[in-house]
Order: structure tokens, then C-alpha cells, then sequence
């Protein structure tokens, strides 16, 4: 004999507990400062930033914090953070060519002005585990050289084409702002200021596999990095009551320049066309795969089939936030109990319909 | 670029009596007179002294939110199973788990109001007292699980059994809105098919079934026609439960988050599920009724109660069930 | 409006603007001690402190069309003086103490009377900043691919 | 001075909100409606209240004459709404209208697209008199068994234009219709006949 009990508040209530105390864990092990998370897991707070669409590392530390490290629980965390905020208005656009550069590289000439500058990367470090950083230990102090002269003078690559007219121009300025795909849903086709929103907002892995389906063939755009560059720049703000930008603080910032198969007509003469990549932070792989993505959703633009995922720009913008992904194929582990019944009784049924007819079918053969 | 320049932009907009929330003030409820001189005079924060939990809004939505969400609804009544789009907030709790239907509650809820909330048919399953204590928190209004007592009743899933009765409204959670999607996966081409009131191909998908399987086997999220117009997807509910929505007393609100739409069935209008004149639309039967109070022509919940085989069937519907049991119906408390 | 700084010289606001953009990057500290330092009245508010986002805009290209990049969380502070004047403070972050203090120095450096004073307090914390962005510069000079330009090589 | 809005924003709104949803949703039932609101003449406590529930800086809000050649409606509405007004009806999302017998042609505002038939405009307008059991039939979704509803002043040619409204369905314009302490809609889905 059963009977019905009352199932689900205090699981869930014991579920939390449990949950805050495995976050922690040990005990015996000194707990992670916000501070540490920052200074240390620095290129992780930046994905979060850039995913969770909110510069403020001192907030994204924390919500990974919060989250066991679980990066798309920490973008989740931010996100329903941010829908809370009051929107003061938005930024005069920041000039990235006026960033003060912490790296900067050019793979289509082998020196330019600003240089080649290498900055904090792992390129050409040797992977192999370092077990010396399993100890606590004082880190060496960088090394240190008199800047020259052009190093405050960092044209980008892709001004320096457009002087000869070799590569098609940004498309201008109309004055016209941009539209926001977190205040209207995406009205398709979607023009390409929402598309690098989405892009620069999407899942880095998603996008990373965009990207590099298109070095495979689907959407091939023979790319060159034409330049990429990781610094600072300031963000100013018109307020209201000013009337004048206001300073706001600097933002540090990876920017892709992608230079791509030339283009020309009958009335345009050849020239290269670009795809292009900016990310909260500093997050190289995520700028240039974004860059990619971007040149591959120009196809129909650039008069070019649109065959590709990478091309689509109906799927790629459906399915790049890792928010709405996550959320969906996670809820498949809700109840699902009343539609599998509905289901089970149909293959039942089916089922029962597939053996009488067989079973008949038998005896008519006998 | 000022805030204030990022306003009224109606001219650059494909469509431009939508209201998404754009730039400047608003998004925080603030009612920041726009061209009022400054310095702004501080207004108070809308919400903050109406809230129940400090520093939460009445219902989370921040009032411009609510606006939004608000027209959104009166546009999807006026026109029953059009999806209107709207601009989803990110909510705290995970897409696909119910935030368009938390929006819409949220939207339309006020102090009276009284609100259930259930996920496949049961007030106590993980998600419907997840949802039940976010309002309880934030709003402060009473909740229930009974539904003759509720004014808003918040759904996955499931119509509850008590046929609902004028003034009452349902909220549904939606995972995918469109109808189509499965047949056409593109929003571009789905909007114009329902411009074009162009449904051949869903009688077709519809009729393979009848080909193939000798009937529909679609058993859930079973197509409508409202009013007489636009085809609509009535959330993955049974489609046992297609039938309630035909000429309900109660007004039904249909809500998804990720999706960004919000569509509506007014009280009192024709809800048909699409079928054929020689295979007319049929509703699951179970052949026992709820083990627990005995209730027939109900929809009931599988339970598996060891590993070899023994089952047991009860009401999805555990507030009708707990009335019955409470009225003296009895099952027989047993496997079958 | 009493309270709205009318500012047309372009030089007052270039100068208002770098004494702003000194604050933001200056730590809460640095702040208090400054308005320590200049025994700064008791400041009333004008709107309190909040904390909200402002939109950052990239270009296209770098140089072309705006696009919405993500947001940045902003506090904002408006004071004013018990003689009147008025300060603002709009800086990256949610520090709200910070915040009001740097509307509070922006009040008082608005009159000229003060205006030295105001950035002789300043001054421990610019000095750091330009040290910091100067010790930065020399780092990230030092990893600097140096080619002879002259013989450039095959690729 | 100006006039106050809601003397509580979120439940004036909220409970202005909840009549106008069930007034659509119920086409022809007269919902009661009092937010306590005393805006500035000729703007009506109905239309304010609809006004400062539903509008904001997202919506174009098109004034009729009278309402229009009011400086204190015009501040009101600004201040509470942030609201640009607009002199095209056919960019409005929101029509006000204090002198229904001169209410322009309900096919001269914004009747939404095929795709977006959401995109057209809701007219709000102040009568002197709505009642139940005489006058107009109305037939359609939301609406249970014989209903009619009086009007007065009614708009010339009104029933012509609201049955060229109907016949455009999906497209068309939603009419909410206030007198002093109610409000009731007809929604573009609502058939309304003499007999």
C-alpha cells in the first residue's frame, strides 16, 4: 500500500547546503580570496567578462568563485546580475587605435611601425608541465627596456593597407546607433553591428569551432591575421547632465584585425575585405575566431554562396550564447514524466498494433 | 553619443512600433524625467518600497521591463496565436526552465493576486517549488496549490484537471514557441508562413504520420488552429490536455524566455486541434484509474516501484488528486 | 540651472576631464586621503550613489559603423557643496564610497580658488599612475622583436 | 506644479495594467478602473492612467487636438512617461483621444505589417458613456454568448471603420475605450454589428 507524500522543498533546501559546503571544501585548505582569482586566473575572468557581456573583474572573480570555476555558471551568475542594473546610456565608441598596447603582432609584415611586440603570451613557450609551480615561489621581475620612439604610434595594419587602397574601407559611420540585441529580440537578417555583438557576447568554444570550420572548407575566406593587438584603452561616457565625455577608467581589451581574400567587379577593383574581432580582455583565440566568424557572415554581402554553418548567420546567431544553450540542453533533466507517459503509451500502442498485424500475417502464411 | 540621443530611435528600427528597451533611463523603473533640467531630483526607486526582500523590485522585473512585457501581452490577446517578440531579460534562473512564463507571471502579477505553480501537473515537483518560492520571495503574495483558489496558475507541461473558471489565468512556459520549427527551422521563413496563414505542410507532416503509423503520433505539443487563424504550438502539454483550451473560461498567457515570444488564447475562443475528417483528433486513455483516489479519464504519472516490472498509476494532477482523496475516494493504493 | 556647470571653454573641460580621469583610475585611498587633505566640508547628495552600466561601443573595423561590445558596471555620484556647487563622478566599478568622493573633488575643483589645491592633493596619486603606466611601457618594450631593417630576410 | 503620477508606481500600474488585460480580453465587459490619478485638463484620470502604465520612452504617443494644444498634458505626459510624441498616427504606438466624434479614421494609423501584425497602433479613447445590454453586437474571441455595449460620442462612421478593421485581420488597430472610473477594449479581433 502507498501513499503520497510531499517531495521537493526540503531536497532542494538540503540539496543548497550541501552544494555551499562542496564549494568550499576542504577545510583544511585555505580558502580562495577574490583578490587571488583576479590577479591569478586572470585570462578565466576574462572569458567570463567577455561572455557574461559585463567588464567588472572584481564581479566575475567572484562569480567564479561562487560557481566552483564552472565558467558558464559564472557568465550565468553575471548575466541575472546585470539585468538587475539600471542602464546609464552607452559609450562614446573606444578607439583601439589609440590603445596603449601590451602586445601587438602583424603576420602580413615582418616589421611595422609600433613593432612586433610579444607581451605576456604562451605562444612559443614550451608546454611542459612547470612542477616547480607546485611550490610557492618569488616569480623573476620582467625585464625592462627603454621604449622607442614609434612605440606610442601604433597604426593598425589595416590603415596602413588602406592608404594604397588595398583593402575596402570599415563601413562608415551614418550616426545611426547601433542596435542592441539585449533590448529587441534579433529581427533577421541581422546587420553586422548585432552580429559582432552576438559574436562578442557568444560561447568562445562555439565560436572557436565556427571559426576553424572555415580554415576546413565550409566558408573558406583565406584569412591572414593582419594584426592583433591586447591593451588598454580609456571608455568615456556623455552624461546627461555634463554634456561632455567623462572619463570613465581604461578597459583592457584583444582586438583581431583579419585580412581575407581579395574581392573585385567589374566596376571595384581588386582588393583585400576583412573580418573583424574585439573581446573583453584579453582573449586572443576568442578575437580571432570571432573575426573569422565575422568575415563568414558577410558572404551574402560580399556576393558569396552561403552554404556553410559559418555562413549562416540564422544559426550561427541562434546558437552562440552559451546561456541560452546551456540552459536549454540542461533542462532536459527536468521532468519530462507527462510527455514520456504520452510517448510510452503511443509505442505501446504501436507496438501492440505491430505484433497483431505480424501475428496475422503469420497465420495467414500458415 | 549621449544617452539621451540613444533614445526615441523609431526612424532606424525595421519595425518600429516595437518597444524594446533602449539606452538611457527606464531600465531601472526610475521615472528620470527625460528632459527635465539637471541634476535629477532623486526620485525614489520604484519597487524599492514595495518589494518584499530589499533591494528587489515588486516581482524581480524592474517596471520599464514590465512595460515592455505588458504591451507584449495585450498585443498577443488582441491577436490569439500570433507570437509577439519581446525583449527577454536574462532571468536567475536558466533559460529553458521556465522564464517566459516567469516573465509573464511577473508582468501581470499584483498584491491580490494568489499563485499556483506547477510542473507536469504537480505543485511539488523541483522546478514548480523553485519557481513558487522566487514569487513568494520577491513579491510577498500568497501561493497556493490548490487550484480553485488560485488567480494565476504558472504551468510546464500540464492544464491542471479542475476545469478553471472566469478571471483566472494561465501561465504557460514555453520551450519552443514556433509550431513550424520542427518542419522549418528558419525564423525568416516561419514568419512567413504564418503571414500567409500557409500551414499545407504541417497537415502534411501530420498526415505521414497517418501513413506510416495508421495515426497521428504526435502525443504532445499537439498543433492548434486559434480562432480560426494562426496555427500555435500549445507548449509540450499532452495533448489529453488539448481539449481544456477550447472555449476556457480562464485567459491563457503563453510565455518563452530564450525564444523571446509571448502569445495568448483569450477566455472563450476556439482552440481545434488539427486533424482529418478520417482521422479525427483523439485524446490518450488509460486503461486504470489513479491508484491513489481512484479518478478516471484523468491523466496519470507512471511510477516504476521495483525492478521487476511492478508499476503503479497516479494523478498527474496532485492538488485534484488530494481533493479527491480529501472528498473520501479511495483507489486501490497498489501496483497493477 | 544653478547647478548645471556651464563650461564653454574647451580648455576648462579638457583640464576637468583629466583631473576626472585621474580619479577613476586612483584608488579609494588615494581619494580620501585628498579630500582629507583639503578639509572638505560635509557634502549633501544630489542623487545617491548608484551603481549601473553603461554600454561600451566598439567600431566596426576598429574605425567604421558603432556596435554594442558589452557593458561596463559604472558607479555614479552626484554632491553638492554647502556653498552651492556641484560635483559629478561617473567611474568603472561599483565603488559608491569612491564614487562620492570624486564628485566631492570635482566640486571643489570647479572653483578656481581651489583648483591647485585640489590637484596638489591629487598629485601622490598621479605620480603613481604615471609610474605604473611608465614601468608597463618598459616591460612591454622589452619583448620587442628587433629586426635589422635593412636585410630583411625570406619569410 | 506639476500633477502627481500613481501615488504607488508599481501597484497603479500594475492594477491599471490588469484592467486593460482583462478588458481585451473580455472585448465589450466593462472593467472598473480608478488610479487615483488628477492629471491636468483636458487629459482625463482614464487616459492618464493608461498612459503612465503603458508608455514610455519605446512607444510614440500620438495626442489628439485637444489633448495636443494642451502645454500641461504635453509636461505631464513627458515628465511620467518620458514618452516622445509624435504628429504622424501612423508612427504612433499609443493614440490618445479626448474627442472621439473627431477621431481621425482608424485606418490612418499604424495597422502592423503581415509579418509583425504586432507593430500597429492601440487607440485609447475618453468617452463620456460606455454600458452594457444596448447598442452595438459584438461577436469574436474572448466573448461569451450575446454581448453589447453603447457608446457615446461615437466617431463618425465608426462602425464602418471598425468592421474595415476587423476585415483586415490579422492587421488593424486595438481600440481601448475609457469613461470616468471604466475601461473596456475592442480588440482588432472583435466583430462589432449594429444587429
Amino acid at each position: 500500500m502507498y501513499v503520497a507524500v510531499k517531495g521537493g522543498e526540503a531536497a532542494i533546501d538540503n540539496a543548497h547546503r550541501l552544494l555551499a559546503e562542496a564549494r568550499r571544501g576542504d577545510p583544511a585548505v585555505p580558502e580562495l580570496t577574490v583578490a587571488q582569482i583576479r590577479a591569478q586566473m586572470a585570462l578565466l575572468v576574462d572569458r567570463v567578462m567577455a561572455e557574461g557581456s559585463l567588464y567588472d573583474p572584481d564581479l566575475a572573480a567572484l562569480a567564479l568563485k561562487q560557481a566552483r570555476g564552472d565558467v558558464v555558471e559564472a557568465v550565468f551568475l553575471v548575466r541575472a546580475y546585470r539585468t538587475t542594473l539600471p542602464r546609464f546610456g552607452a559609450s562614446t565608441p573606444v578607439d583601439t587605435g589609440a590603445m596603449a598596447v601590451a602586445r601587438r603582432i602583424s603576420a602580413t609584415f615582418k616589421d611595422l611601425p609600433g613593432g612586433q611586440v610579444l607581451g605576456p603570451t604562451f605562444d612559443y613557450t614550451h608546454r611542459l608541465i612547470d612542477f616547480a609551480l607546485a611550490a610557492e615561489g618569488a616569480v623573476e621581475p620582467a625585464a625592462e627596456a627603454e621604449p622607442r620612439d614609434d612605440a606610442d604610434t601604433c597604426p593598425r595594419v589595416t590603415d596602413l593597407l588602406a592608404q594604397d587602397g588595398l583593402i575596402e574601407p570599415s563601413p562608415p559611420d551614418d550616426g545611426a546607433p547601433a542596435g542592441d540585441l539585449t533590448r529587441e529580440p534579433v529581427d533577421y537578417p541581422a546587420d553586422r553591428a548585432l552580429r559582432l555583438q552576438a559574436l562578442a557576447r557568444g560561447d568562445e568554444g562555439f565560436v572557436l569551432g565556427l571559426g576553424y570550420s572555415t580554415q576546413r572548407g565550409y566558408g573558406r575566406t583565406h584569412p591572414f591575421v593582419g594584426e592583433i593587438r591586447v591593451g588598454d584603452v580609456a571608455v568615456e561616457f556623455v552624461p546627461e547632465e555634463l554634456g561632455f565625455p567623462v572619463p570613465l577608467g581604461r578597459i583592457r581589451l584583444t582586438e583581431c584585425q583579419m585580412v581575407t581574400q581579395f574581392k573585385g567587379s567589374g566596376t571595384a577593383p581588386p582588393q583585400f575585405t576583412r573580418g573583424y574581432g574585439l573581446t573583453f580582455g584579453q582573449s586572443e583565440r576568442k578575437a580571432m575566431a570571432m573575426s573569422l566568424v565575422d568575415r563568414a557572415l558577410r558572404a551574402e554581402e560580399l556576393g558569396e554562396p552561403v552554404a556553410s554553418p559559418a555562413q549562416d548567420q540564422e544559426f550561427v546567431l541562434a546558437h552562440c550564447d552559451s546561456l541560452q544553450a546551456t540552459g536549454f540542453v540542461e533542462h532536459l533533466k527536468l521532468p519530462h514524466y507527462v510527455d514520456f507517459q504520452a510517448e510510452l503509451e503511443l509505442v505501446r500502442r504501436l507496438r501492440a498494433e505491430f505484433f497483431r498485424d505480424s501475428d496475422s500475417m503469420q497465420e495467414a502464411a500458415e | 553619443m549621449s544617452a539621451m540621443g540613444m533614445l526615441p530611435q523609431t526612424e532606424s528600427s525595421p519595425s518600429p512600433l516595437r518597444g524594446g528597451v533602449r539606452g538611457g533611463g527606464g531600465a531601472d523603473g526610475t521615472v528620470e524625467p527625460r528632459s527635465a533640467p539637471p541634476p535629477p531630483p532623486a526620485p525614489p526607486r520604484k519597487g524599492e518600497e514595495s518589494g518584499s526582500e530589499a533591494g528587489y523590485n515588486f516581482a524581480y522585473l524592474d517596471e520599464g521591463t514590465k512595460r515592455m512585457i505588458r504591451r507584449a501581452i495585450l498585443k498577443a490577446i488582441a491577436v490569439p496565436g500570433y507570437q509577439v517578440p519581446f525583449a527577454s531579460r536574462e532571468m536567475p534562473m536558466p533559460y529553458g526552465w521556465g522564464t517566459g512564463g516567469v516573465q509573464v507571471t511577473a508582468a501581470i502579477l499584483g498584491r491580490a493576486d494568489v499563485l499556483k505553480v506547477i510542473d507536469q501537473g504537480a505543485d511539488d515537483t523541483t522546478n514548480a517549488v523553485s519557481i513558487r518560492r522566487f514569487f513568494a520571495r520577491t513579491s510577498g503574495i500568497a501561493t497556493t496549490t490548490r487550484t480553485t483558489e488560485a488567480t494565476i496558475i504558472q504551468t510546464r507541461h500540464r492544464i491542471p484537471e479542475t476545469p478553471l473558471r472566469e478571471g483566472q489565468t494561465l501561465v504557460y512556459q514555453v520551450p519552443i514557441p514556433e509550431p513550424l520549427r520542427f518542419l522549418e527551422p528558419r525564423e525568416t521563413e516561419t514568419r512567413q508562413l504564418h503571414a500567409l496563414a500557409e500551414y499545407g505542410a504541417m497537415h502534411v507532416k501530420l498526415y505521414e504520420d497517418i501513413s506510416r503509423h495508421g495515426h497521428i503520433a504526435t502525443t504532445y505539443a499537439y498543433p492548434v488552429e486559434v480562432a480560426g487563424r494562426y496555427v500555435m504550438d500549445p507548449s509540450p502539454t499532452p495533448k489529453f490536455d488539448n481539449p481544456k483550451m477550447d472555449q476556457s473560461p480562464a485567459l491563457q498567457l503563453f510565455g518563452a524566455g530564450r525564444e523571446r515570444r509571448i502569445y495568448a488564447v483569450p477566455p472563450y475562443t476556439s482552440v481545434r486541434s488539427l486533424d482529418f475528417e478520417d482521422h479525427p483528433f483523439r485524446v490518450q486513455q488509460f486503461d486504470q484509474p489513479c491508484a491513489l483516489c481512484g479518478a478516471e479519464g484523468v491523466y496519470l504519472d507512471e511510477m516504476l516501484l521495483d525492478d521487476a516490472g511492478r508499476r503503479m498509476f497516479v494523478c498527474s494532477d496532485t492538488d485534484h488528486c488530494e481533493g479527491r482523496r480529501a472528498d473520501g475516494h479511495v483507489g486501490t493504493g497498489d501496483a497493477v | 540651472m544653478a547647478t548645471r556647470p556651464l563650461q564653454p571653454d574647451p580648455e576648462e573641460i579638457a583640464a576637468r576631464q583629466a583631473v576626472m580621469a585621474l580619479c577613476a583610475d586612483a584608488s579609494r585611498d588615494d581619494l580620501d586621503a585628498a579630500v582629507k587633505a583639503l578639509a572638505a566640508p560635509a557634502v549633501e547628495d544630489l542623487r545617491p550613489p548608484e551603481t549601473g552600466l553603461v554600454m561600451a561601443t566598439g567600431r566596426i573595423g576598429g574605425d567604421g559603423r558603432p556596435f554594442n561590445l558589452g557593458e561596463v558596471s559604472v558607479t555614479r555620484a552626484a554632491i553638492r557643496l554647502p556653498d552651492g556647487a556641484s560635483g559629478f563622478a561617473y567611474h568603472l566599478g561599483r565603488d559608491r564610497t569612491k564614487a562620492r568622493l570624486a564628485a566631492t573633488l570635482d566640486a571643489l575643483w570647479q572653483d578656481p580658488t581651489r583648483r591647485a589645491r585640489v590637484e596638489a592633493a591629487l598629485e601622490p596619486a598621479a605620480r603613481r599612475a604615471d609610474a605604473d603606466r611608465r614601468q608597463a611601457a618598459r616591460r612591454t618594450a622589452a619583448t620587442r622583436v628587433e629586426f635589422l631593417t635593412v636585410a630583411r630576410g625570406e619569410d | 506644479m506639476l500633477a502627481p503620477g500613481f501615488a504607488d508606481p508599481v501597484h497603479g500600474a500594475q492594477g491599471t495594467f490588469r484592467a486593460v488585460m482583462n478588458a481585451l480580453a473580455r472585448p465589450g465587459l466593462l472593467q472598473p478602473l480608478d488610479a487615483g490619478l488628477k492629471p491636468p485638463a483636458p487629459l482625463t484620470p482614464e487616459l492618464a492612467a493608461l498612459a503612465l502604465a503603458l508608455t514610455d520612452a519605446d512607444t510614440p504617443v500620438w495626442l489628439d487636438a485637444g489633448l495636443a494644444a494642451s502645454p500641461e498634458v504635453a509636461a505631464y505626459l513627458r515628465f511620467h512617461t518620458g514618452a516622445p510624441l509624435t504628429d504622424d498616427p501612423a508612427r504612433a504606438a499609443f493614440a490618445f483621444i479626448r474627442d472621439p466624434a473627431r477621431c481621425p479614421p482608424l485606418a490612418r494609423f499604424a495597422q502592423g505589417t503581415p509579418a509583425y501584425p504586432d507593430t500597429s497602433t492601440t487607440l485609447v479613447l475618453a468617452l463620456d458613456r460606455i454600458a452594457n445590454g444596448e447598442g452595438l453586437h459584438l461577436a469574436g474571441p474572448g466573448i461569451k454568448g450575446p454581448t453589447r455595449i453603447a457608446l457615446s460620442p461615437l466617431p463618425e462612421g465608426f462602425l464602418a471603420q471598425l468592421a474595415e478593421n476587423r476585415a483586415g485581420f490579422p492587421l488593424g488597430v486595438d481600440v481601448i475605450l475609457t469613461a470616468p472610473g471604466l475601461v473596456a477594449g475592442l480588440p482588432r479581433s472583435t466583430a462589432v454589428t449594429e444587429s
